[in-house]
């Protein structure tokens, strides 16, 4: 089993539960510090977080991968784990997100808008159309009336932001979350257009969990005390 | 143990049969290329040939359908390059023949040590083939392939690259050794023959050109190359109540020393000793019955003689003689032989 | 007497085919069971779709120049670390190994520390008016980064399993350097160059990590095979694989076409 | 008259030098500069975290495990190709290319289409309650998948580089098939032997889209370094590269000790 | 081109030197592991020498700082092994060097042709490496340095190998091809030395033991091999005015047949040729000074003779008289000299 090789690689020893959770990487931080909270009210109790683009942890989980809690970073990805018959009761939605222009700092092409992104000089990444960042950039475009034209579009937010922080891109469209991780390695410019377009993050307790309990603790913890975490991160409230 | 050897390889020509009697060793004679190499690498193993059969013993180890693989048969094979294992000491080369027919780890670096001592390659034991000098690998080559004490041993060109001294005593050795013992060992060198074989198998164009005991062969040869190889001068044609009549025409008077002289239009050689020949610039009148007009090709000093060479014949004169005739190569001469001295015999 | 010819092989001991067709096996396996998830019906269409075709051919291009340049690259280097003794090559042989372990994302961010704008020659390429990265040169240089250890390791060890003999007697007969290395050195380890060039070129082909890491991601310019394969994963798995099999199928082949005989 | 010692070296074409030269600097460059990019303030406790030393510890077990498991397929699958003549190994020896070709994330879904739980074997495997995905074994079978060809490539070229001249000689004095390959045939090539178990080993130390598809990433359990740099990279791009530039000095030393004088 | 040497190689213990006159053949003789194929290392630049010079023609190839390298020195070598090119025909082998050395394509296949013919394997021109024989191809070997034209060239026993009909028309080649070229040739054969080589350079140990012009060595040896290389009987010690005492005391009477007898007490060797010696089973009276109380160690026929060998010392005796001696090895025997026969020089 995987659980005693686990046990003994990583030190923790004792006989801890494990709670496993499944996190979109967007999530990376803030779950991170769940985890450290979590802990310290379950002293018995083991996280482990495996984070990773949302499809491919449904992916995982339906080849048979044991989660406990499934959190995903868009609804489509949440919707193919429910029609698979993986999920213990309702998704619930835990946080939202909207779109922001990421420059590097300094911002050498001096973009003050979603329009200023179709400047003919003007180097701009975006998420692959088929994941959800990209699809919401996409959006946001249309609605706007724009045409954006990238150099390159990305597999995930990761690879735009690597762009953009490495000075390679002059801008991208990703998360006001992504935004805030970052730090001082890129610079946020706002603007109006993305409230059109709002990402919502649910999460679910995962079918036939070995920790089902726990896994119902989590959630909890996720949409309640956890919320100021969230907030912290950038994430916007859960839509009513 | 007693052999069978019957092999065709089609690619490179090859088709040779002949038989090692138990205890027999056979010397394979012939020109470069001739198959000499070939018909051991299949006798080994090594090699499939396109058809015939190989009888070691009673036990068939090639024919038609049967193919023992080349670890069992037991015949170890010398070849003409010693192919000593770069990575294992000189020691544990000859050691290897011993250690992977099961015998123990002691025993066999003993045998191993006698047999270096006896090609007196003792002191080359703890060197890598890489550090021998070409002779000395040959040696080690020649202890590994005895080491591994085989029914039947192969050895091509064992004496190749060696000194003159080593080379008699190599020689030695190899009679003591191969005295009991079968097998077949390919040389280019009369002595070896001479001294090592009980019988002699001379191979020409892939074919077996003749056999027989290595003195017979050797002292009435019927083909070119073991009348070359032996030192002797050979005409063959058809035979003639007076002796041989060459294609060209020339007939070369001579007597059956031993035996039948051959029945007229039959084909027959005729042989004699370069010793037996004198060399005048004229065609000289008198007894002498056989004269041969000839281009002198080469002249090699040979001891207290010199052996003038034309063409396919030779002719041991004194370096008197040499001198007072002034001979050089491209001279035309005059071979003249006594009628007593050919032997004429059957082909 | 083993030169060449019909010489009878020395048998391979019977056990050793167990494990020889267990290995077989573990590799051919996977790719089979995949090949059965194929929806077989929207293969051609997919296949022959205009997404496809580009990455396709984009990757045939880019593969080909890569292994170019592992060529010119690296048959000097593998010559140099083969033939010469000082010690420091020592270092530099294991340093080549590096895009081997590097996992490809950070070769990628290597190179962009290296090349990018803001990398180490940002400043004098800019300079000079070249601009790698998100281009069909970045690919190429992607590409020839992961590859490059691949070419120099297979003709660095058959250089060295093949020996100098042969040169020695070469040069011995008058023949410079220059000639020695194109007419004996060369074309001897031909077997073991062509491994490594097909290794090159297969590690190229199947190259994502440092691609889109360094290159970016778009359809004719970045865009290759693997990269649209991953785009195709999110949304379509299915699709996904089924691009995998061209991948395969078009390795295989140009491997097939490109190999000389008794190579690899 | 090059046998051993301290034979001359043929003199090599100058001009070969500044290729070569090219070649290492265009390898050793970008992870050069990566190194500029990383705060050393910060080093030493992100490398000493319990992550890293859990995901280090992980990465160092599963890569031993695939290379010996390597070894124990890939021996006897490259003797076989490289001494059998049979017509159809031709195209085993290119379906055991797949795995280099393959995107190792499609590598991954392979792996599962036939040892998930849904795959080709699932259902057998499930009945003996085995279940490899996700679990370390099945990061030691992807990295596996992904490095057997290297080794296999290495070794099959080495073996035909070799030749059967002292495997022949070695059957004429006696020994059977089976110490042939462990006396001769084995020693012979041990270099090409040690490039191809350094290659495989390094592989599966940088080895990540195989092992994220088939194994997931799992603390102490699936998560190797590369997985771990992948997550940092989400949160931390400097950490990851920091981390990176751990895997390196790693494998570098790992190699230096492990190789013998010669190989690679 | 006239060569001078002068090298040594601290890891083999060679350390030798000598000179080649322009347009001369040296012959480099000594037993296995003397260092001859070493020296020829050095002479051609593929082993560095620990110290010494090599000057060919004034240009100093090897020296305290200098260092040609093998391409520029034109110094042809064949090696021991033939090592043909294993991916060209062979006749693209032979015109490798002339390839190499600038000449055109069209002109370097007629060279090769030329130099294919020329040993007697034209018809191997097509073939690979890999389907000659042993003989073949070490013929091609030897093509392939003779059509490299060099300046000095070094052969490192060129007729290894080869047939009895091949062997006296190579030699005959060399013979000619070497008359007017600078050439080291290294050989365990004495006829190769006598007809190809001006002087010859014994090599024992890794030292000159002596050297002379060609027939002086071999007709007067002063060193135990030469001695035995030119089949000669020598025995070394300390003269006396009678003749020479060896060191275990036995004094062989002789004469110094040219030149002075040596000064009493120097050393001095006496050499017989073996067909001087007369082989009685028990020691003689009467007039021959010199009888050796000697082992037969061996028997070998040689044309019309029997050379008994005892150890270093040889007889000639006929068939007759061995079958009436009884002489087999092991035998106890005393080999007679007559003083007049025996020739007592300095060594
Ligand atoms: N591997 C090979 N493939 C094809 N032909 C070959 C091969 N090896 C040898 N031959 C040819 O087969 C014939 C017989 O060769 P073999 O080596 O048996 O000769 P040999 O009698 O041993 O000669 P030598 O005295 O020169 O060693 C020759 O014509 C040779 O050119
Ligand atoms: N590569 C080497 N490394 C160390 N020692 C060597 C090497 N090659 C040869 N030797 C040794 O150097 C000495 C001289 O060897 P060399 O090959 O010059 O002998 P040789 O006179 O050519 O003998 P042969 O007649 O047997 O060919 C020998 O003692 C030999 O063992
Ligand atoms: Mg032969
Ligand atoms: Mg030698």
């Amino acid at each position: 089993g995987d659980d005693g090789d686990s046990k003994g690689a990583d030190g923790k020893g004792g006989d801890k539960t494990v709670l496993t959770v499944f996190a979109a990487a967007s999530l990376t931080k803030t779950f991170e510090e769940l985890e450290k909270e979590f802990e310290a009210a379950h002293s018995d109790v083991d996280v482990k977080l495996s984070f990773g683009g949302s499809s491919d942890l449904v992916a995982q989980i339906t080849e048979g991968a044991s989660a406990d809690v499934f959190a995903s970073a868009d609804t489509a990805n949440m919707d193919k784990l429910v029609a698979a018959g993986l999920t213990e009761g309702e998704p619930e939605e835990f946080a939202t997100n909207t779109l922001m222009i990421a420059v590097p700092p300094g911002n050498p092409a001096g973009i003050t808008s979603l329009a200023d992104l179709t400047k003919k000089d003007v180097d701009l990444v975006l998420c692959q159309p088929e994941v959800p960042c990209g699809s919401a950039s996409a959006k946001v475009a249309d609605a706007a009336g724009l045409e954006l034209k990238p150099v390159s579009e990305e597999q995930s937010v990761t690879d735009v932001l690597a762009k953009v922080e490495s000075g390679e891109a002059d801008a991208g469209l990703v998360y006001v979350t992504d935004v805030t991780a970052a730090g001082t390695k890129v610079e946020g410019v706002e603007f109006p257009e993305a409230a059109d377009v709002v990402n919502h993050y649910p999460i679910v307790a995962v079918k036939d969990a070995k920790q089902a309990e726990l896994a119902q603790q989590w959630i909890e913890l996720v949409l309640g005390e956890g919320q100021k975490v969230l907030e912290q991160a950038g994430f916007g409230a859960p839509t009513p | 143990m007693s052999a069978l050897v019957d092999v065709t390889v089609t690619e490179r020509d090859v088709d040779v049969s002949f038989e090692v009697a138990d205890g027999e060793t056979v010397a394979l004679l012939g020109p470069n290329g001739a198959g000499k190499s070939t018909t051991l690498s299949v006798l080994g193993g090594l090699l499939r040939p396109d058809a015939g059969r190989i009888v070691l013993d009673g036990e068939e180890l090639t024919g038609p359908g049967t193919w023992v693989a080349p670890h069992a048969r037991r015949t170890a094979l010398l070849a003409q390059d010693p192919l000593l294992f770069p990575h294992l000491s000189v020691l544990e080369n000859v050691a290897f023949g011993p250690r992977s027919t099961g015998t123990g780890r002691r025993a066999a670096r003993a045998a191993a040590e006698h047999w270096l001592a006896e090609v007196d390659a003792a002191e080359l034991a703890g060197r890598r083939p890489a550090q021998l000098s070409g002779g000395q690998a040959q040696r080690v080559a020649v202890a590994r392939a005895l080491a591994a004490d085989p029914r039947l041993l192969l050895l091509d060109e064992p004496m190749a690259a060696l000194d003159v001294a080593v080379a008699p005593a190599l020689r030695t050795l190899l009679r003591r050794v191969l005295a009991d013992r079968t097998a077949v060992i390919v040389t280019h060198h009369v002595l070896d023959a001479l001294l090592l074989a009980d019988r002699v198998v001379v191979v020409e164009g892939g074919r077996v050109a003749e056999q027989g005991p290595t003195s017979e062969v050797l002292s009435r040869p019927r083909s070119a190359f073991a009348a070359r190889f032996a030192g002797l001068n050979l005409v063959s044609g058809v035979a003639t109540p007076d002796g041989v009549r060459r294609p060209d025409g020339l007939l070369l008077h001579g007597t059956a020393a031993t035996g039948d002289h051959p029945p007229p239009g039959s084909p027959a050689v005729a042989v004699f000793r370069p010793s037996a020949v004198a060399v005048h610039r004229e065609p000289p009148g008198g007894s002498p019955r056989n004269a041969l007009a000839v281009v002198v090709t080469e002249l090699e000093p040979l001891g207290d003689v010199v052996r003038v060479r034309a063409g396919e014949l030779a002719a041991d004169v004194t370096v008197a003689s040499v001198a007072e005739l002034g001979l050089a190569p491209g001279s035309d001469a005059t071979f003249v032989v006594k009628a007593t001295e050919v032997d004429v015999y059957a082909q | 007497m083993s030169r060449g010819g019909r010489t009878r092989h020395v048998g391979l001991p019977r056990w050793l085919f167990g494990p020889a067709l267990l290995a077989a096996v573990f590799v051919v396996l996977p790719v089979v069971a995949m090949t059965t998830r194929i929806a077989w019906g929207d293969f051609f269409s997919l296949v022959s779709s205009e997404a496809a075709r580009s990455a396709l051919w984009l990757s045939l291009r880019t593969s080909t120049a890569s292994t170019l340049l592992c060529l010119v690259l690296g048959i000097p280097l593998a010559t140099v670390l083969a033939r010469s003794e000082a010690r420091w090559l020592g270092v530099l042989r294991s340093l080549v190994l590096l895009p081997l372990v590097l996992p490809p994302v950070v070769g990628g961010i290597a190179l962009l520390s290296a090349f990018g704008r803001q990398g180490l020659l940002g400043s004098e390429l800019e300079a000079l008016g070249i601009r790698i990265a998100f281009s069909t040169v970045a690919v190429v240089l992607a590409q020839t980064f992961v590859s490059l250890p691949f070419l120099v390791v297979s003709l660095e060890g058959a250089l060295r399993t093949a020996g100098e003999r042969y040169d020695v007697v070469a040069a011995s007969l008058g023949a410079r350097p220059t000639t020695v290395l194109r007419r004996v050195t060369l074309p001897l380890v031909l077997p073991g160059l062509a491994s490594g060039a097909v290794l090159a070129f297969a590690r190229s082909l199947g190259e994502f990590g440092a691609t889109i890491t360094f290159a970016g991601s778009l359809e004719g310019t970045t865009r290759t095979l693997p990269l649209l394969i991953y785009n195709l994963r999110v949304t379509d798995a299915d699709a996904a694989v089924a691009m995998s099999l061209v991948l395969v199928a078009v390795a295989v082949l140009v491997i097939g076409l490109v190999r000389p005989r008794g190579a690899l």
